[in-house]
């Protein structure tokens, strides 16, 4: 029925490769978060590890085709493991001159670049504040540049169906995307269904959309284009059902999953920010797993909803970004001073203050450990994957009910938006989270402790026989009575921070990844992860002996931090910020660490990491 | 009611604590603690269904004396934090003790909140018009020019009126009552308790240390009649010593105040409706008492009972999605949107 | 005026910046824009000193575009920070843009008591009905049951009514205008330019990209008259699109619609008093949109400039103070109380 | 006219002493407060050096007689100088067995103990929870006890003054100061001439205090009581003029002073918040001064009104206690995001949450330091004692307006309400604090910088040609346009990180108290100063090797800090927190520095830091 455009088939090469990096640019109304997930999901679908990064322009919706506009969605396909989006670009495609501009500057030499020709009028130029044309001025000569008229071919793919010019243009991301899927040999048939799904209700923009794309697959078929495609074979990845998964996606269903294996309601008090909101939308649909979502008046409201949510006997968690985290914080020591259980979730991004809402920065470290009046110890947790925040949102539940203690996550823009392939556990693999509320009156104390969690009763408004009364001032222990003896707050100050430090109970001694012992031991934390386990991995494969450790507890620290940092000579502590987990390395274990330190709002390259090491290691 | 449905029968003892009652002697604070605890057992609810949730302040010590689930949390917060107990434990029975500082200052976002979504918390404000707590600053309900502590030359605020702020913000129920009052404020109080909604409760409250006499002109014998009138839902706005005086609609819909008699009669005067389903005629009760020769109206404003209670709407949301597509399936969630198999 | 004090004569184009404008194509933003742009040169006020502050939202960038001095706070806080320049300076005009998020969730407190103390401010509330800068959830003044992507069910919020909550926070100037009704929001803005205290002003504004069309009821050629009605000074309540209704009292004091003709004249209808000194008028006004058949009501509800401005009783008192003790003496002060010699 | 109790002298012994330490305690409604003033300032009109304690009940008014309701005033004075109020004391002077029961264990075995015997009836003895009488019960035989009728004194002095009988027992505690002054040969004139003043309009109270005062005092004259009095003879201070200063005083005086040393009109933003709040009461009061007080609906918006403040142009301040500091951070952020000069004062209380409201804490440094989102450096001073305050408010002033920057001072509760004398200054001995605001608009831009202090211009609203915009958001350098370039914002995290690592420019080095090199170093903050002073001083008669750095400036330190740290074999930090600072020079210096930490909600005594001291030295 559809007809396609009716091209003989051309001979071409077809080159085998490990990997790819392919990035789609343009303006924030073009599309290219689709696209570039409909090319993650075919990629993951077909068996390929994945490692993506979008990068969305800052919070303000700018004029279509001007430099803060500008939207990117970068992939990283390989049949190899994979660790990062990647540091330079095999194949860009801009949709404009601005996406150009931006972008240019990552792709390889020799790398292609598909354009939007028809967006390179004078006009176009002027947004992008270009002089000018560099389609015609001999600049992007190093590249194998493609500059495909892709609004005109899409018209000309769709002029039958009888839509006006605006929705016939808005489908040219995917004529873009055909043309990716026969560079890369690509099966059409994943973002087919997608389509059909996407607009079951408006037949003629499935037709649009499924013509558009097979459209840009043809051309490339018919024309002489690229002479050449490329095969990615599938990766060797852990057997299993698999599915691509951002960070907050992640948290999302490992909240869910939480409340399920504890047998709570789950409570989450919030109030949207950049990029935490996500986390709020995905749960907000899961009400038909009982879940409670409640958005509050701002982040105060948010956390102290959740606190009395937690006293009612809730799973209660609190969802936010560094500048709501900083709202929270008096909340947060009411949290401590009367025990009970709460995740905070602090998905960081760039600052200080407003900052860079939309870019990433790993600099809220020291505010989740100190950033509260007097001493209030809490758990942190971090994530180091977008998939490994399922596990880490389980684990600060399972810690948060079983110590009866706030426990902090830290996650960050990268994470959140940033997706993997996630081996889909068995449920039954996850263990139960035990929560007992105190029921029985005879010796009940408010303030009376498990001996071995130091943790409070749990006792819930509603219990027979358990009234009690709780507050921020100081407790005596163990009646929970208000207490200022001087000898009684020295006592509940330390028993406080004994309880923190008992979580160490839970964690396993650490294995740092690659030598066990040699001449420079990376530590480090969260999103860097990926990027250091290439380089890693790169470094080692040219005999240097180094090791990586990275840590998912940040308070308390596994208890054999200390030997590991022994092990080596030099420590090499990377962070998306002035040097933060370097501070408590040298504070707790006075080793002489030295930081590698990025605030540029986007995560490390493989090969800035490289070149530290090489140069620590006198290279 | 059956005699099988009914909770044992508690005593004004049962809600009371072995905390030494640490407010000043002579506060008005303790003529309020005993009417709730008056009251509260005659409502036919279980002792361990009470949540009383404070802010800071001298009232906010009020959970410690109560003898029920208590939760003295930080300063102006104890609207949200109720509001989290509430969506949790709707069957619960959420009192919150704030005074005007914690209400209004510091926590006047979380009170219009609570109020506008109308979340089934019973709101008792000690209005002082002082800080007590901290010694003796000027608070959002003082009045203009007054000296304090934190003023020695006179404040520069003009201050709220808690029952038109409460209005504004779209509560369904607004009571004032006085602490000395204890009948009328027992009465207050179980007219709350039976709102199923936000009801918030002004209670005139005299810090004898701090502000002594704030509202001696509608406490002192002498003057209580002549300057309170009394809210009766149905009744004629009469007031005066000897019910002698009484408030009239004019033409253009303001009120005035009228002396009975001469041919003015009760049937002239305004009928107190608190149920009338629009908010306009509680407010102009309730800025009354702002206008030369006008009483200070107590009494239940406004108890318009109509809206659902957030905590249920909340709850029925989730029982609805429940009963529409099923009890989530946890193995299914966590498998959606495309999936591929690795051999 | 003597043309000696005239300022230099100042154009729209002098209030604009070279900052590219950042807000969707379409967005109502542009609108109100080019409305401060067109008013600003008209008030006789020197460019240097216009402020304007703003929280964060998509309204909030409004600062970035205007050739004046600005600043973009953090979210909710404007109120706050507005007070404290206008404190130091009070011959600055200083104008809040800010969002209903901004205004009426995080900074809620902020703005109802920047508006009882009546500081000098103008804000400019840009009601979209969602937040716009975080992508789409519903905000304190969406309808109930409204589906955003923070409520894909629906929200369970009933919605706070802004001119409500500012008259009952003792505003005393509120209006509402539109974004798309140029001539009224110009005329509008004038109006609160010339007054002296705290003036709000809501502006409905469409966000074409979250919640378009949410005041299409009002905007639409044909709806508009029949659903807005245009309040002025001195005039009768009249709306429809041949001004063949009209709002008249009852005798309880509430108001209802009539047809006008059949024996009923605008003489019969209520006269806009838009400079009573009580709120209750105004509040009355507020709520009718809500009624089944009433217009909802744009322009001044109430314009009550006898109270003095915040920064000048703080000014004002400390001049008084010096004027009776004569400016302080520091080596005085730092020698005050008992001391003693060490030789 | 006043008719004394007529009793014939007895004779007595006179000792000399070099220095006592007295404790009024009692009930809240008794008046220690004031008997403690009027003791402390006849004491330092005398000459003495003087420390004191002053010890209120917690936030709540508790009932008479009940253990919660005990307030106390500690004194030390001394012909020497004096450092801290005294460990142990020599006098207690109990009010009620409530007062007695929390006071007995510091006074010394042989002490004298006077207690009202008329207040230790049965119900007396039931509210301080005691069920048997301490007169009585032998328990109190290591002291030299007095008990005194001092109701029954009281009103037979005032009997023929028709008082009623409650403002007749008012009296008494001025019964217990005369005795007081007998006993410390004291005059009573500086309390006749305050009791004058403070009546002024109530003669009959006048003449009543003004009774008992003389009758206290002739009491012991007449009887036997003590047989021993003593003289304490005035100190060696440096000459010039003094007054008896507390910390929040000192704070408030040293901000108007800054504000006449630089022009600036002042401007507190404040919420009302135990123990800073009356830092707000005394600057209201100067309103001759153009001083303006703006008590806000919160500590945000006391923060950001003051924020609002300082960019039109004034000298802004904001004051508050630990739970308000924890609100004040978001804002705090957006104070280094638009660089702009502000002083935050930190009065630290026991925490954690609402804690120990009237306690003192040194537990905030840490979120002074970091408790922020995202990288926002910001200085930081700590006030060593009350008088330091004045000083430390005047330099936070300077730095803040020289480099447009938020500065934190951190008091705590100890010095915000203890007292020294404190020598009054020639105020044209104090530097002027220069101030320039921007009026050019001729290559104006809004953060070109000072080339030395990296500050940005002071450009107030109001001055033509200057019309700019700021914001949260990064902003481009030296624009101030907003800006997401990643190496953009590196730069701009480096610059505000330079710009408060420049202020060293400001400190000088410091030079240790005691032995310049040696075995110990003590290194400290804030009000621990006197404690470690008269420590050290006792340690080092008996011949021991140590210094003491006590630093004022704790972001940046003052960059001779590593070395001093290098010239002593083992390094202690005294904390009344858990480790604080310790943190600090551990991660900076990688000293392995050892803490001493203290969580009582009060400060250190001497024997405790000796006995640290001397357990490091391994003695
Ligand atoms: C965050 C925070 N800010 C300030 C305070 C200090 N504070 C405690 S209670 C209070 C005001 C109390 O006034 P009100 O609410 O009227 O209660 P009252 O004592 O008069 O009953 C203040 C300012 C605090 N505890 N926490
Ligand atoms: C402390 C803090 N919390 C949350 C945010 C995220 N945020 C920015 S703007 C906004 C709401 C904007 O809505 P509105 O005020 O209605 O403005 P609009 O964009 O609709 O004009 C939110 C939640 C933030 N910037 N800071
Ligand atoms: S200070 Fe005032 S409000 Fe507080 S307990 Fe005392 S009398 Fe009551
Ligand atoms: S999101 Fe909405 S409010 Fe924001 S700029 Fe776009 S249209 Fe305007
Ligand atoms: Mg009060
Ligand atoms: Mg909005």
């Amino acid at each position: 029925m559809s007809t396609l455009i009716e091209v003989p088939p051309v001979k071409h090469k077809r080159e085998v490769l490990d990997q790819a990096v392919i990035r789609f640019a343009g303006d924030s109304g073009d599309g290219m978060q689709i696209t570039g997930n409909q090319f993650t999901n075919t990629a993951a679908l077909y068996g390929n590890d994945i490692a993506t990064f979008p990068d969305y322009p800052a919070e303000i919706r700018a004029p279509a085709g001007t430099i803060p506009g500008v939207s990117g969605f970068q992939l990283h396909f390989s049949s190899n493991e994979v660790y990062t989006p990647g540091d330079a670009i095999d194949v860009l495609i801009a949709m404009n001159p601005a996406a150009l501009k931006v972008n240019v500057a990552d792709l390889k030499a020799n790398g292609i670049l598909i354009v939007n020709s028809d967006s390179f009028k004078e006009n176009d130029l002027r947004k992008a504040q270009m002089t000018s044309n560099p389609l015609e001025d001999h600049s992007l000569d190093k590249f194998r540049l493609f500059a495909v008229e892709l609004e005109r071919l899409t018209r000309r793919s769709l002029e039958h169906l009888g839509l006006d010019a605006k929705s016939m243009d808005r489908c040219k991301n995917f004529f873009a995307l055909g043309m990716c899927y026969w560079l890369y040999n690509r099966s059409m048939e994943p973002t087919v269904r997608w389509i059909e799904d996407k607009f079951k209700n408006k037949p003629l923009l499935v037709e649009a959309n499924k013509l558009t794309l097979k459209g840009g697959y043809s051309y490339c078929e018919a024309t002489e284009a690229f002479q050449i495609s490329y095969e990615i074979p599938p990766a060797q990845l852990t057997p299993g059902l698999y599915r691509s998964m951002s960070g907050n996606q992640a948290l999302a269903l490992g909240f869910v999953t939480a409340a399920q294996k504890s047998g709570l309601t789950l409570f989450q008090g919030s109030y949207p920010i950049t990029p935490a909101s996500d986390i709020l939308h995905e749960l907000s649909q899961y009400k038909d797993f009982g879940v409670m979502t409640f958005q509050a008046e701002d982040e105060i409201a948010a956390i102290t909803s959740a606190i009395g949510a937690a006293y009612a006997g809730a799973l209660a968690i609190t969802t936010t970004s560094g500048p709501g985290m900083a709202l929270k914080t008096e909340a947060l020591g009411l949290a401590v001073a009367v025990e009970i259980p709460l995740v905070i979730c602090d998905i960081q991004r760039g600052g200080p203050s407003t900052g860079l809402p939309t870019k990433t920065e790993q600099a809220d470290l020291l505010q989740a450990l100190f950033g509260r009046n007097s001493e209030a110890p809490i758990p942190v947790l971090a994530a180091s994957t977008p998939a490994d925040c399922f596990w880490v949102a389980i684990e600060a539940c399972r810690i948060a009910v079983k110590y009866m203690v706030p426990v902090i996550i830290l996650s960050d823009g990268y994470l959140a938006n940033g997706a993997e392939p996630w081996r889909i556990p068995k449920l039954s693999d996850i263990p139960e989270i035990p929560v007992k509320f105190a029921t029985d009156p005879i010796g009940f104390l408010p303030y009376k402790r498990d001996p071995l969690t130091l943790g409070r009763p749990w006792a819930v408004p509603g219990t027979p026989g358990l009234e009690h009364r709780i507050g921020g001032l100081e407790k005596q222990d163990p009646t929970g009575n208000i207490n200022y003896e001087p000898l009684n707050h020295e006592n509940m100050v330390r028993i406080r921070a004994a309880k923190v430090a008992a979580v160490v109970q839970d964690i396993p001694n650490v294995l740092p990844a690659g030598d066990p012992e040699g001449d420079l031991l990376i530590v480090a934390w969260g999103s860097t992860c990926g990027s250091i386990t290439a380089a890693l991995k790169a470094q080692r494969a040219k005999g240097r002996r180094i090791g990586h450790l990275h840590l998912r507890h940040l308070n308390p620290l596994p208890s054999n931090v200390g030997d590991v940092l022994k092990r080596y000579k030099r420590v090499l502590v990377p962070e998306l910020n002035m040097g933060q987990l370097l501070w408590v390395l040298r504070a707790k274990f006075l080793v002489d660490a030295v930081g590698l330190n990025k605030i540029q709002g986007r995560p490390f390259k493989q090969a800035e990491l490289e070149q530290k090491i090489e140069e620590m290691l006198g290279l | 009611m059956s005699t099988a449905t009914l909770p044992p029968t508690l005593t004004k003892k049962d809600f009371q604590t072995d905390q030494e009652v640490r407010w000043c002697p002579g506060c008005g604070d303790y003529a309020i603690l005993s009417a709730v605890q008056s009251v509260f057992p005659e409502l036919g609810i279980k002792k361990e269904n009470f949540v009383i949730v404070s802010g800071i302040g001298c009232s906010s010590r009020f959970p410690y004396y109560m003898n029920t689930f208590g939760f003295h949390t930080i300063h102006g917060r104890a609207p949200a934090v109720a509001t989290g107990i509430k969506a949790i434990r709707p069957e619960l029975e959420v009192w919150v003790a704030t005074g005007d500082g914690d209400a209004l200052s510091i926590g006047g976002n979380h009170t219009i909140h609570m109020l506008r979504r109308n979340v089934g918390i019973k709101v008792l404000l000690f209005n002082n018009k002082i800080y007590g707590l901290t010694k003796g600053q000027y608070s959002p309900t003082s009045e203009f020019s007054k000296k304090t502590k934190s003023t020695p030359f006179g404040s520069v605020d003009r201050p709220f009126n808690p029952i038109s702020l409460a209005i504004g913000s779209e509560a369904t129920f607004v009571a004032r009552s006085v602490d000395v009052f204890q009948g009328h404020l027992k009465e207050t109080l179980k007219h709350a308790a039976t709102h199923k909604g936000s009801a918030f409760i002004e209670i005139l409250q005299n810090c004898n240390i701090f502000n002594d006499g704030a509202w001696f002109s509608l406490t002192e014998r002498d003057a209580r009649s002549e300057h309170v009138m009394q809210l009766e839902h149905g009744k004629p706005l009469v007031f005066g010593k000897d019910h002698d005086k009484g408030i009239r609609r004019k033409s253009d819909g303001d009120i005035e105040v009228v002396q009975l008699g001469n041919g003015i009669t009760e049937s002239d005067l305004v009928i107190h409706d608190a149920h009338h389903p629009r908010p306009s005629y509680a407010f102009l009760l309730s800025h009354m008492e702002h206008r030369p020769g006008f009483p200070t109206p107590i009494g239940v404003f406004r108890a318009w009972d109509d809206l659902p209670r957030y905590e249920d709407v909340m709850n029925q949301q989730i029982k609805d999605v429940i009963a529409k597509r099923g009890p989530g399936d946890l193995a299914k969630l966590l498998r959606a949107g495309d999936t591929w198999e690795v051999k």
